[in-house]
């Protein structure tokens, strides 16, 4: 079976790459685009470190295949930062030591931001939902939780002074 | 993974007549499907997207009722507030399905077409009383959702057909639904018992009409007709309730297995049921 | 004299004795006097053992000075995650 | 040589010490630059596969791989005859001894597969699609063997026995017969029948956990290359890449100075990467091939081929006289070694105890082979299984005394001069400061509600020292570059650039922290035990120290004053020559610029092996709600306080308390390994290994006690295993105190709760 030719916007840029049918949007991004922020932990959308959002929608890059990724927008950790400036959640994970490791990071981050992105304001409750589906191993995921709290407060207060 | 053909129909027709094929699969969320190649479990010939039909993702209204296209994820059910309105047991149930980031991707369909017994949104669409479009080789027909699985991993769908939207019906004044689940942890586990109870009561809160479903207690969802039985005709007394406990037992027929012992879903189904009840009945604005 | 103790393990060595009273300056002396009077002894806590002198555990210290009323513990070498 | 350090006085007045910088590798982590092991690539790299064992216990008739071979992509196939046999050889390395020869029949398979997963050939192809074909082409004849798992069964005289060599140590006399049981060890003091007949109060019971997994999310991986002349390069994930060199080197029977190992970031490890799996096969099959290979597993293969820990069996009986003294304590712990010698039973049951001082007890462990795999470090090795017996037992024995459980330990807690169970004598300690600690926190005086309890647990840890080599090297700039051997797992550059700032007196962000490959630094211990901010810390400290010693030297020539009339201070060097103007000053930079003429490049590099590292306590207090319908657990609330000595990075500490609590409520409530019938794990991914995710937690509040270690320059203690150790206890007896019943097998799922509720309501 040949390869597919795929195109799509990955942070805000035209890619084309090919694709066997059965490789993944993560295999993908981290073996044809060398995007490797995106990990994988599982496999089978159980731990989120492979988090990206596709159209505007969070989705796990290991449960959709690369041929599905034809014409949609794709987000993933290597765009969150404009330039050199971090976005506010990067900059509050590293202020809380809201990691560890750092492996779950890019996957909480996209996954965070997605979140602050449709609520801006959270509740402490809201966030540990939102984040279920992203395993933390190192911090029992309190530090995570107020980073994004405290994210989301400074974006608020950013937002009432522009 | 193994190798196959990617195809992505735009017509229902097309996907139909792509899905013919001998080892074919339909591809909606795949949120499901995809862990299964990776795993082996399945090796189809080709994997027909069907996000690309017209229709397959997104809700409207008709007729009173709601129809979802059979690849609209979880997230946009969850965002739709008519029909959270109305069958607020049906969303709370799809949305049950796995992370933020499943709900990015899993539908109804998928969830009921993957036919595990565990499903969080089958026993809420069957109180719902649900219906599925299905479209095949052989044209369309309808098909209520308790009807489609028939076994774990198994449909009665024939080959070439695949589900390309669910109608949920109009609601009545004084109706609503709930489904409830029990999972060990608070998120991403598969259930081990699940609850819908679909309510109508007439104005002094006297219930008319009950569907009551259970999941993860048999190889397939169950509508349990005793239980929904049971509550006719009462205000969700202690003793319809016990009697609702009593038929929503006495229909399981579980497995032992590393999610949950025979005897615990047993119990924990009686349990669920009781408090769905109590929720639906609530949201039709009973007050027991 | 140091006062040494041994696990019970080392009753394979010794017959059953597990505290000794020896007189050494450093550990490497104090386990080459083991290892005369109860042959394999002294090699045997060299290999599988650290050593808590006075209460801190040494990983290997065969230079750790011993004065005459330290009190010398073998214990099994901890590792940890 | 060994240097140790005596330094009985803690500095005072520290400026960078226990304040919370940015971590040095923060940026590239949140922005998904931080090379992982999986991130890394080499041109022409083949892909390595594994074949596993679908059995638990099966001797190998044949292997056949002619097939796979001549499939077009496949480069290498090497099974255990590619392997040389070793001898019996023990390894210390720092942690707790490793048997080379299981180590290399761990990574492959000789004669017999012990465990379902166990590894039997390893392929490398052009594409993972051609591996997983030519994997599927491997013909292996199994003479499927009975299998046994569980600790008691294993032990039982008509067991199956996983290895005929095996004869158990530590009994009085030598068995005649082989056996599953690979050691049997003992502590003991006091009279035993004597404490017990002067007891006035008795609890006993029989105590049960599950295998639990490390569950760290990056899953093992590893490029190899051997190149034509023998010169190998390794990178992988790994808590020490001077580990991997010598199992690589001892596996493959090669020199180490041949083999280069450069670590990965590492994507969590907690114990579990401090052995090898895949690195001796991509080297095997980098060598066969000619090509560059790398192996990544997936998470399947994680759970079912890498170190868990133990599952376990005890028996714990205590006495106490009714004011509460503890009199007399029995304690038998047998734990699972997995398919090869080796738990961490010792560690058990030198910690079993260690937080009382009783004067009659008896510690006795087992330890047992079964057909499940290999048992690896997970954080406090041996301690959580053991203090979830002992903590249960002595919250029981609270409740006969009607005594608050604190109180309990109050009274019978070691304190300085006490002799640990384990042998030497306490020094320095913060146990009761620490008891102290939570008895005064909010949580401990919150009321509580119905179906609600309350658990109080305590938890010792040895904290280990060890062999470091850490470099300071200052730029012409006066910038400092501190370079360790220690994989970072948990923010430890932080911490070593901390340390150095505080001795240089130059801010946290002019030093920069590196982890270097094994041609680049002096040999490491890996990173963990707790050991990384002490030990490798107090060699950054001593090289950071002897940099200012050259700087004041350096300084002393360009003012041509006596070296001992220059101090150092906040970054510069003062003069303190009453001869010539007393006060000026020398910056770090100033001198940096001058030093090719005072002496050259400033830079000093120490080895040492680190005594004295102090013991950490913890103590924690959880509440729970049970729904007792459903038996589901939610913990409401959480506190845990621990002695750490001093804190370094204060945030990175908590953060380790945190994280050590979470991995404990997991292993309290839903985690455990799952065998079918033929031994086959069946719950090898996270959907069914269920790690706690964010919404079932709480805040969980860290209290950090600093009873400072002053064997350590900055007073700091290891911290990261302790936190691990009560929280099983802590949260069964919370459930205990929520649903009168004690429940005493893990995990506290909801079948098992709400089937103690049935069973206590008749």
């Amino acid at each position: 079976m040949s390869k597919r030719h795929v195109s799509a916007i990955v942070n805000g840029d035209a890619v084309e790459f090919l694709t066997d049918p059965g490789m993944t949007l993560l295999d993908a991004l981290r073996d044809e685009l060398e995007l490797t922020g995106s990990k994988e932990g599982c496999g089978s959308g159980d731990c989120g470190a492979c988090s990206v959002v596709v159209d505007g929608r969070l989705v796990c890059s290991c449960l959709m295949l690369a041929a599905e990724a034809e014409g949609r927008r794709i987000e993933t950790i290597e765009g969150m930062a404009q330039a050199s400036d971090l976005h506010p959640l990067q900059r509050k994970f590293l202020e809380h030591a809201a990691l560890q490791c750092g492996f779950c990071t890019p996957g909480i981050l996209v996954a965070s931001k997605a979140l602050l992105d449709a609520n801006p304001d959270p509740t402490e409750t809201e966030v540990r939902y939102w984040l279920a589906g992203n395993l933390c191993r190192c911090t029992g995921y309190d530090k995570i939780i107020r980073a994004v709290m405290d994210a989301a407060a400074e974006m608020r207060q950013a937002r009432v002074v522009a | 993974m193994p190798q196959f053909d990617y195809l992505s129909p735009t017509t229902a027709e097309d996907a139909a007549k792509a899905l013919a094929a001998s080892g074919a699969r339909a591809l909606s969320g795949g949120t499901d499907l995809l862990v299964q190649l990776r795993s082996g479990r399945t090796s189809p010939s080709a994997i027909v997207d069907l996000k690309r039909i017209a229709g397959a993702i997104g809700i409207r209204e008709e007729a009173g009722g709601f129809v979802v296209g059979a690849a609209t994820p979880g997230a946009i059910i969850g965002e739709h507030a008519a029909l959270a309105r109305a069958w607020p047991g049906v969303v709370e149930a799809a949305n049950l399905i796995g992370s933020t980031q499943i709900q990015g991707r899993a539908s109804l369909a998928g969830n009921l077409c993957n036919a595990s017994p565990a499903a969080d949104s089958v026993p809420a669409m069957i109180a719902a009383r649900a219906v599925c479009v299905i479209v095949g080789p052989a044209g369309r027909r309808e098909a209520p959702v308790e009807a489609i699985g028939t076994a774990p991993g198994r449909t009665s769908l024939a080959p070439g057909e695949f589900v390309l939207e669910i109608r949920l019906p109009k609601r009545p004044a004084h109706a609503s639904d709930a489904y409830l689940r029990l999972i060990p942890r608070t998120e991403m586990d598969i259930a081990v018992a699940g609850a819908g109870v679909n309510l109508v009561l007439d104005a002094s809160g006297v219930v008319t009409e009950a569907h009551v479903a259970l999941g993860a207690v048999a190889p397939t969802a169950l509508l349990v007709e005793a239980a929904g039985a049971a509550l006719l005709g009462t205000k969700l007394d202690e003793a319809a309730l016990d009697k609702l406990d009593a038929a929503a037992r006495a229909a399981c027929r579980p497995i032992d297995d590393k999610r949950g012992t025979t005897e615990y879903r047993i119990k924990i189904a009686g349990v669920l049921a009781r408090r769905a009840a109590l929720i639906a009945y609530q949201r039709a604005g009973g007050r027991a | 004299m140091a006062h040494v103790i041994a696990p019970s393990d080392c009753r394979q060595f010794t017959g059953g004795v597990t505290e000794f009273d020896i007189e050494a300056d450093t550990v490497r002396r104090l386990t080459a006097e083991l290892e005369r009077r109860y042959p394999g002894l002294g090699a045997w806590l060299d290999r599988r053992m650290a050593v808590a002198i006075d209460g801190e555990i040494h990983q290997d210290a065969w230079t750790s000075p011993l004065t005459p009323a330290s009190e010398v513990y073998f214990i099994p070498k901890i590792g940890g995650g | 040589m060994t240097d140790t350090l005596e330094r009985p006085d803690v500095k005072p007045d520290l400026k960078v010490v226990g304040t919370r910088p940015i971590r040095p590798d923060g940026a590239e982590k949140v922005t998904g630059r931080a090379q992982f092991g999986a991130d890394f690539n080499m041109p022409g790299q083949l892909v390595g596969k594994v074949l596993r064992s679908p059995h638990a216990h099966a001797r190998i008739v044949s292997i056949d791989a002619k097939k796979a071979r001549a499939l077009p992509g496949v480069k290498a196939v090497v099974t255990g005859a590619d392997f040389p046999n070793l001898a019996d050889e023990f390894h210390e390395g720092g942690e707790a001894a490793s048997n080379l020869r299981d180590l290399a029949m761990n990574v492959m398979a000789r004669d017999k597969a012990l465990y379902d997963g166990h590894a039997v050939a390893a392929v490398a192809a052009t594409s993972t699609a051609i591996a997983d074909e030519a994997l599927a082409l491997i013909k292996v004849t199994y003479e499927v063997l009975p299998h046994v798992i569980e600790v008691e069964a294993a032990m039982a005289p008509d067991a199956p026995v996983l290895h005929a060599h095996m004869y158990t140590e530590g009994l009085e006399e030598r068995p005649t017969l082989p056996s599953n049981i690979a050691r049997r060890n003992r502590i003991a003091r006091g009279d035993l029948d004597a404490g017990f007949a002067a007891a006035e109060v008795v609890v006993q019971d029989r105590y049960v956990t599950q295998a639990v997994h490390q569950g760290y999310i990056e899953p093992h991986a590893c490029v190899a290359s051997w190149a034509a002349d023998g010169q190998c390069n390794v990178w992988s994930s790994s808590q020490g890449q001077f580990m991997v060199r010598t199992y690589c080197a001892k596996v493959l029977g090669l020199e180490m100075s041949n083999i280069r190992v450069t670590p990965a970031e590492i994507g969590g490890g907690f114990g579990g990467k401090t052995t090898v799996y895949l690195e001796p096969l991509a080297l095997a099959l980098s060598r066969q091939s000619g090509h560059p290979v790398k192996m990544v597993m997936n998470r399947e293969e994680v759970f079912r081929a890498t170190g868990p820990t133990s599952g376990a069996v005890m028996y714990v009986k205590l006495g106490a006289k009714k004011d509460g003294t503890i009199v007399a304590a029995d304690v038998e712990l047998k734990y699972q070694a997995g398919a090869f010698a080796g738990s961490p039973v010792g560690a058990g049951s030198m910690t079993a105890l260690a937080c009382y001082d009783i004067p009659n007890f008896a510690i006795t462990g087992w330890d047992v082979v079964s057909n499940c795999p290999k048992v690896a470090a997970y954080r406090a090795p041996g301690a959580p299984i053991a203090a979830f017996a002992v903590e249960s037992a002595v919250d029981e024995l609270a409740r006969k005394l009607d005594m608050d459980p604190i109180a309990l330990r109050e009274k019978n807690g070691v304190k300085n001069g006490v002799k640990a169970s384990y042998g030497p004598t306490f020094n320095a300690i913060g146990y009761l400061e620490t008891l102290a600690a939570i008895k005064t926190c909010p949580q401990y005086a919150m009321p509580l509600g119905p179906n609600q309890g309350r658990g109080v647990a305590v938890g010792f840890w040895f904290n280990v020292g060890g062999e470091s080599t850490a470099a300071v090297n200052i730029g012409e700039d006066g910038s400092a570059v501190v370079v360790t051997g220690n994989p970072d797992i948990g923010g430890s550059r932080a911490s070593m650039a901390i340390m150095a700032a505080e001795v240089l007196g130059v801010p946290v962000e002019q030093v920069r922290p590196m982890v270097a490959d094994t041609a680049s630094i002096g040999f490491s211990m890996l990173t963990g035990g707790s050991r990384t901010t002490f030990a490798t810390g107090m060699a950054v400290v001593q090289a950071a120290e002897k940099v200012v010693a050259q700087l004041k030297r350096r300084a002393a020539v360009i003012w041509d004053v006596a070296p001992d009339q220059v101090e150092w201070a906040n970054g510069a060097a003062v003069c303190r020559d009453p001869a010539k103007s007393t006060g000026k000053t020398l910056t770090l930079e100033g001198l940096a610029a001058q030093s090719a003429r005072t002496g050259g490049p400033i830079s000093a590099q120490v080895s040492l092996n680190a005594q004295g590292a102090g013991p950490g306590f913890g103590v924690h207090v959880c509440d729970v709600e049970i729904d007792p319908e459903t038996g589901h657990v939610t913990v409401l609330r959480y506190t845990a306080a621990q002695d750490v000595g001093r804190a370094i990075h204060p945030s990175y500490v908590e953060g380790q308390v945190q994280g050590g609590v979470a991995q404990g409520v997991g292993w309290a409530l839903n985690e455990e390994y799952i065998f079918d019938r033929d031994g086959k794990m069946e719950n090898a991914g996270f959907l069914d290994y269920r790690v706690p995710v964010a919404s079932d937690l709480p805040m969980i509040d860290a209290i950090l006690v600093e009873v400072p270690n002053p064997r350590h320059p900055f007073g700091a203690k290891g911290v990261g295993e302790v936190p691990i150790v009560p929280p099983l206890a802590a949260v069964a007896n919370a459930v205990r105190a929520a649903i009168g019943v004690r429940m005493t097998t893990l995990p506290l799922s909801p079948p098992k709760i709400r089937a103690a509720l049935d069973a206590k309501a008749g």
